[in-house]
């Protein structure tokens, strides 16, 4: 009989060859030219554990219709271009890993909410860059430096505003923000990690500037502390934990 | 998430029972009869049961409220938020566990 | 909660303007008036349905016998004050979060600052102009110590 | 974000705008230009990405610049570093400039607010990179400045910002697909660039006097590659399609410590900490090739010695494919304060925990020491000499060659800030007197007559098999290691995939966010650049840098010290590449150092 045969048989080496499976994926798709409204379709794709959804949207593309349209660039989360909701939570395609969902089940994909729908997995980012921009997101500084000299910062003061350095302006945190999606007229996590960064910079004199711009009618106080911004990020950042202390700065008057 | 989601729930209730709450006080400026006439439906089971929501909504909501003020004055309060969520909740049923019974059976003894 | 919007982040609103700014102050309110809140609140609660009969005993006797002492007058006089002003304050920023065009907007608003106004108004008056023995009435009702 | 000036007009649904000055490219080196073109000039950056996503935002390590923070440097020491690192095909006036002014580039940056890491004395705090040593070669150095492991993100987002504070016109998610020559008394002169609208499929035409290519590379040939998926090499395609040459294209650098299997980098910064590199048997191997700095030797030093010994036989792994990081001595402190990200991209991406285990990795294609020729100016070069009046290249699209046949660790980030300064100033001076060159009849035809051209086209080819064939075969055959044979072999792959380009069909066939059609016209230049990368190394017979031939070991200065220049001659499509490619050379500016054998 032949399982006699397999049952004699030495034990298998461990397989090298690692598995893959198939994995359903379910896109949230638009074209603009076309369609009057978004609608999702379904999509087979041969994974391995180890693969990124970014690596699936690429399958889906390359090799099933490459009419499929996100933004993408380093495919290692650190260029922000890939920010999606991935089961119903914001993320990096290019950081989340297939072995971290749970794959039998379908994984559904659509763009950030929020912001204006473009074209399947693509939205309209300028009005996030215009928040952006609005907090004055660069060094002002009162005096300056002796010529062809850097300005002293100890490490302390250095490391007081490091998590907010990190910021890639994904927008992970601002469109999964339930308060921005109902009124965007707030300015969003983003905008106000950002100035942050600047706020608490030893280097920097003009905090109160940009304390006056948070402390507006959609600035900060909007912020009802959903930590949604906080789970999003994917670098990590402790965005509420920014908004707090900017809010705590207003109040106090400097940073 | 979640816990924002409830405590604007919680507030917004609140609030209408609040609205309704002060007209029906205000009854006793009018008589002694038509006070007690309104508080009487207080006393029924049914609203003895709704008491029961409403107090758990305001538990919730004071509970998460002082959560929330945590958050934003206590400079660990973010790392801490949502250790301090359980914490609300645990609060809130140890407190609804106390309320609940002792309520009910004034409701429906009578 | 709609996908998108029509124009995130342009500015339909004007920019604060140089004064109070009510944001602010209406925040570090949620929060003070929140605290005081609690105490108030509880002791109310606990006041009338955990001690003795719970909601049962509550009449107008129990009312009048209340607010014959200018302690629970008062306690209730904050309570009503703050918690008004308190949930006035959150519906107006649901108001902001929800509501569309600037005309609902309004509408809301001037809704809820009217209804919180008068219900103060009158709760104020109720607790300050109460009589515990009114004329006329049958004394069952009353307070035990009307018949003093 | 995008301004449209109120000058643009729309002529047969063409765009037109006009700038004193336009920059191809918003990574470092076309920010920093712009920070200085920006004030002095009418200015737009045009760039096919939003200038945060651009890839100087990977970078990692760190940026060099001698300002014996933390121990004795010079500028001489450092410009000797690169020469030597560069194995003596570096233009040493180049080199001096890069070294001296690198100074002046990290204080820049400083005072425009990047967050470096700080000495406890408050200053920049700086660390050993591969290659950078004190006195000539005695004991590697501490120089590279940095910020954690983020040093580029940090020098992408500083840029950006002093840009917004500028109010610099972007014109983002528009792709540059060609230059516009003008004939001025039978020279072609450039007189502005047709670009691509992503968000609507339209043409817009930049009338200018003066451009910066500023594109970046194009480590999208390879397979394995720490680039980015969109770095394809538009610019220096376009250039070579207007047939101004390229410079010393077989250089390709490949890093030592990729990601095993993906590619994505973990920086050199980790062996300046203190990292070794180890094989399965757990020997620190780069004792027996590099006795004095070991693990910090150059990057083709390294990177070769990791294949050899996997070649060997003594590779870690089921396959033993890759050799192993070992960073679990530097502890966890170390890890998370001053390597925080690669740390992560480590436990994300292979699920490793470099605190406690040696990360498996292998090299990875990262970067292009050869491209547009440009001189110190960042001017580019029509031939060995002649400079083309009013076009610039800077960064790792150009050549200049500070970086001769591989680049050190840290020249790049200080590459793309010295001379993507000096052409934006240069630019700016230049526009002062220039005049705008008439545009010819229909600027935009050609691009428009491609773009159409692929978008009709109803062939069988599918873009991602050919770019996957081209990647493969280039990994397998003009990686660490090359011959003739395997150059010849991957030579003709080229060939065959150019005859299949012909044809493709793209599915979308729409004009918004139309990105299958952009993959297309990119495949289209990698195509281009790989054959002149295998053109030139094939016929260059000697070992040099990051260019390595198995048939011919040794280094031949005799024959071999001078540059590569390649220009296109004839028709692009014909079957021989010696047919429309043409090879020549250009010698190398020495100065102060003369060749010497490369020891470490
Ligand atoms: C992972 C990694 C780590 C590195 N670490 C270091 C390090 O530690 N130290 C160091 O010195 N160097 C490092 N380097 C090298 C260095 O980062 C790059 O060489 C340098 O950042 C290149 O900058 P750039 O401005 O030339 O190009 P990029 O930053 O790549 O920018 C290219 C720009 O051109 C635009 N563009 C391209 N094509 C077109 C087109 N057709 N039309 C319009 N726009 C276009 C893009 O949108 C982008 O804005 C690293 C590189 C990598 C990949
Ligand atoms: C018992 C003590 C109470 C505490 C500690 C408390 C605390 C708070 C706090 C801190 C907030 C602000 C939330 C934020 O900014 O994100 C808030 C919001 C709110 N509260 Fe209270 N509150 C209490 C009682 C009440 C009462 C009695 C009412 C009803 C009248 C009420 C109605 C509301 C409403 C409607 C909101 C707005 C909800 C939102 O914006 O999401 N609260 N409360
Ligand atoms: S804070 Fe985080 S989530 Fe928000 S934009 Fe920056 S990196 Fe993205
Ligand atoms: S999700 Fe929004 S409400 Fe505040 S905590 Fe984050 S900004
Ligand atoms: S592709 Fe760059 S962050 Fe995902």
């Amino acid at each position: 009989m032949s399982t006699a045969v397999i049952d004699e048989a030495a034990p298998a080496p461990t397989p090298e060859v690692i598995e893959s499976f198939t994995v359903t994926v379910i896109i949230r798709r638009f074209d603009p030219e076309v369609d009057e409204q978004p609608k999702w379709v379904d999509y087979d794709v041969e994974m391995f554990a180890t693969d990124r959804i970014l690596d699936a949207l690429h399958k889906i593309k390359w090799e099933q219709d490459g009419s499929l349209t996100f933004r993408r660039s380093c495919a290692h989360g650190i260029c922000g271009s890939d920010a999606m909701r991935i089961n119903g939570r914001n993320r990096l395609a290019c950081k989340t890993l297939i072995k971290d969902l749970d794959i039998s089940k379908p994984i559904y994909v659509e763009a950030i909410k929020g912001l204006p729908l473009e074209k399947d997995l693509i939205v309209d980012m300028d009005p996030f860059f215009e928040s952006f921009r609005e907090v004055q997101p660069f060094l002002i500084p009162s005096s300056k430096p002796g010529a062809g000299k850097e300005r002293i910062q100890s490490v302390a003061d250095r490391a007081r505003f490091d998590d907010t350095t990190k910021c890639i302006l994904c927008a992970a945190c601002t469109s999964s923000c339930p308060i921005f999606w109902t009124d965007g007229q707030y300015f969003g996590p983003a905008a106000i990690v950002n100035a942050h960064r600047f706020i608490f910079d030893s280097r920097d004199d003009a905090a109160k500037v940009r304390l006056d711009i948070l402390n507006d009618q959609e600035g900060v106080w909007r912020c009802r502390t959903t930590f949604n911004c906080t789970d999003a990020c994917p670098r990590g950042i402790q965005v509420t934990q920014a908004i707090a202390e900017v809010k705590q700065a207003i109040m106090r008057g400097k940073p | 998430m979640w816990s924002w989601v409830l405590h604007r729930i919680t507030g917004v209730a609140i609030f209408f029972f609040l609205l309704v709450h002060i007209l029906d006080t205000a009854l006793v400026r009018v008589s002694p009869e038509a006070y007690n006439a309104v508080i009487g439906t207080y006393q029924t089971p049914i609203m003895g049961l709704g008491e029961v929501a409403l107090v758990g909504a305001i538990v919730f909501h004071a509970f998460n409220g002082l959560r929330i003020i945590l958050i934003d004055f206590w400079s660990k309060g973010t790392k801490y938020q949502k250790v301090m969520f359980y914490v609300v909740i645990a609060l809130w049923v140890i407190t609804m566990l106390g309320f609940t019974p002792r309520h009910l059976i004034n409701v429906f003894s009578h | 909660m709609s996908q998108t919007l029509d124009a995130p982040r342009t500015p339909v609103r004007p920019a604060r303007k140089k004064g109070v700014n009510w944001e602010k102050w209406g925040w570090i309110y949620m929060r003070v008036s929140g605290v005081v809140l609690v105490v108030l609140i509880f002791g109310h609660l606990f006041m009338n349905l955990m001690v003795g009969d719970g909601v049962s005993a509550i009449d107008f006797a129990f009312v009048g016998g209340k607010w014959a002492s200018p302690f629970w007058q008062w306690w209730d006089v904050a309570m009503l004050w703050l918690a008004l002003i308190h949930g006035g304050n959150g519906m107006r920023t649901l108001v902001n979060d929800y509501a569309r065009g600037p005309k609902l907007r309004a509408a809301f608003k001037v809704a809820i600052l009217a209804s919180v106004a008068i219900l103060i108004l009158l709760g104020t008056l109720v607790v300050f102009t109460f009589d515990p023995c009114p004329v006329g009435q049958p004394a069952d009702l009353l307070p035990s110590f009307c018949a003093a | 974000m995008t301004q449209d000036p109120s000058d643009s007009t729309i002529i047969d649904g063409v765009h037109y705008h006009q700038f004193d000055i336009v920059i191809v490219g918003a990574g470092g080196a076309g920010m920093r230009a712009a920070i200085e073109a920006g004030p002095g000039a009418r200015t737009a950056v045009i760039s096919k990405l939003y200038p945060t996503r651009s890839h100087t935002g990977a970078a990692q390590g760190g940026m060099a610049a001698a300002l014996a923070n933390v121990e004795e440097d010079s500028w001489e020491w450092h410009t000797f570093d690169t020469v030597k690192g560069g194995d003596y095909l570096v233009d040493q006036d180049a080199a001096e400039i890069l070294a001296k002014e690198a100074i002046d580039a990290v204080i820049d940056l400083e005072n425009m607010g990047l967050p470096f890491n700080r000495t406890p004395e408050g200053k920049i705090d700086q660390r050993r990179f591969g290659g950078h040593t004190s006195d000539h070669g005695k004991a590697p150095v501490r120089r590279a400045c940095y910020a954690a492991d983020r040093t580029g993100h940090m020098i992408l987002q500083t840029l950006f910002q002093n840009c917004v504070r500028l109010g610099i016109n972007f014109f983002n998610e528009f792709y540059v697909l060609d230059v516009i020559m003008s004939d001025v008394d039978g020279v072609e002169q450039p007189a502005g660039v047709v670009a691509y609208e992503l968000s609507t499929g339209e043409l817009h035409v930049f009338h200018s006097k003066a451009i910066i290519f500023a594109t970046g590379g194009f480590g999208k040939i390879f397979k394995t590659t720490s680039n980015a998926h969109t770095l394809t090499g538009d610019g220096v395609g376009i250039i070579w399609r207007k047939k101004l040459p390229l410079e010393d294209m077989e250089f390709f650098q490949f890093h030592p410590t990729g990601l095993a299997g993906l590619g994505i980098l973990l920086t050199e910064g980790a062996r300046g900490e203190g990292a070794i590199l180890r094989n399965a048997s757990g020997e620190r191997f780069m004792e027996r090739y590099a006795p004095t700095i070991k693990d910090l030797a150059p990057r083709d030093i390294v990177a070769r010695c990791m294949v050899k010994e996997v070649a060997e036989g003594r590779g870690a792994g089921p396959n033993k494919d890759y050799v192993y990081l070992d960073c679990t001595h530097l502890g966890a402190e170390v890890l998370e304060t001053k390597l925080p990200d690669i740390t992560e991209f480590a436990r994300t991406y292979l699920g490793v925990d470099p605190v406690t285990e040696p990360v498996p990795v292998m090299p990875t294609a990262h970067y292009a020491m050869g491209g547009i020729p440009t001189n110190v100016k960042a001017e580019v070069l029509r031939d060995n000499t002649t400079v083309v009046p009013g076009l610039y290249a800077a960064g790792e699209c150009a050549c200049v060659s500070v970086h001769g046949s591989n680049r050190l660790g840290t020249n790049s980030l200080l590459d793309i800030n010295v001379f993507g300064k000096r052409a934006g100033n240069n630019a700016v001076e230049y526009v002062q007197t220039a005049e705008f060159l008439p545009l010819p009849e229909d600027p935009a035809k050609e691009v428009r007559e491609t773009i159409e051209g692929i978008r009709a086209n109803a062939g069988g080819e599918r873009i991602a098999v050919l770019r996957r064939e081209l990647q493969e075969q280039m990994d397998m055959k003009a990686q660490v290691f090359r011959t003739d044979e395997s150059l010849a072999e991957v030579t003709e792959t080229i060939h065959q995939l150019r005859d299949r380009y012909r044809n493709i069909s793209v599915q979308d066939k729409g004009r918004r966010y139309n990105t299958d059609l952009l993959e297309a016209v990119e495949l289209g230049f990698l195509l281009d650049l790989a054959e002149v990368v295998v053109f030139s190394a094939r016929n260059r017979k000697e070992s040099r840098g990051g260019h390595m031939r198995d048939d011919y070991p040794d280094r031949d200065d005799e024959n071999y010290m001078k540059h590569t220049m390649a220009y296109l001659t004839g028709d692009p499509l014909s079957s021989d590449a010696a047919d429309h490619i043409r090879l020549d050379w250009k010698p190398v500016v020495m100065t102060r150092y003369q060749p010497m054998e490369r020891k470490y």
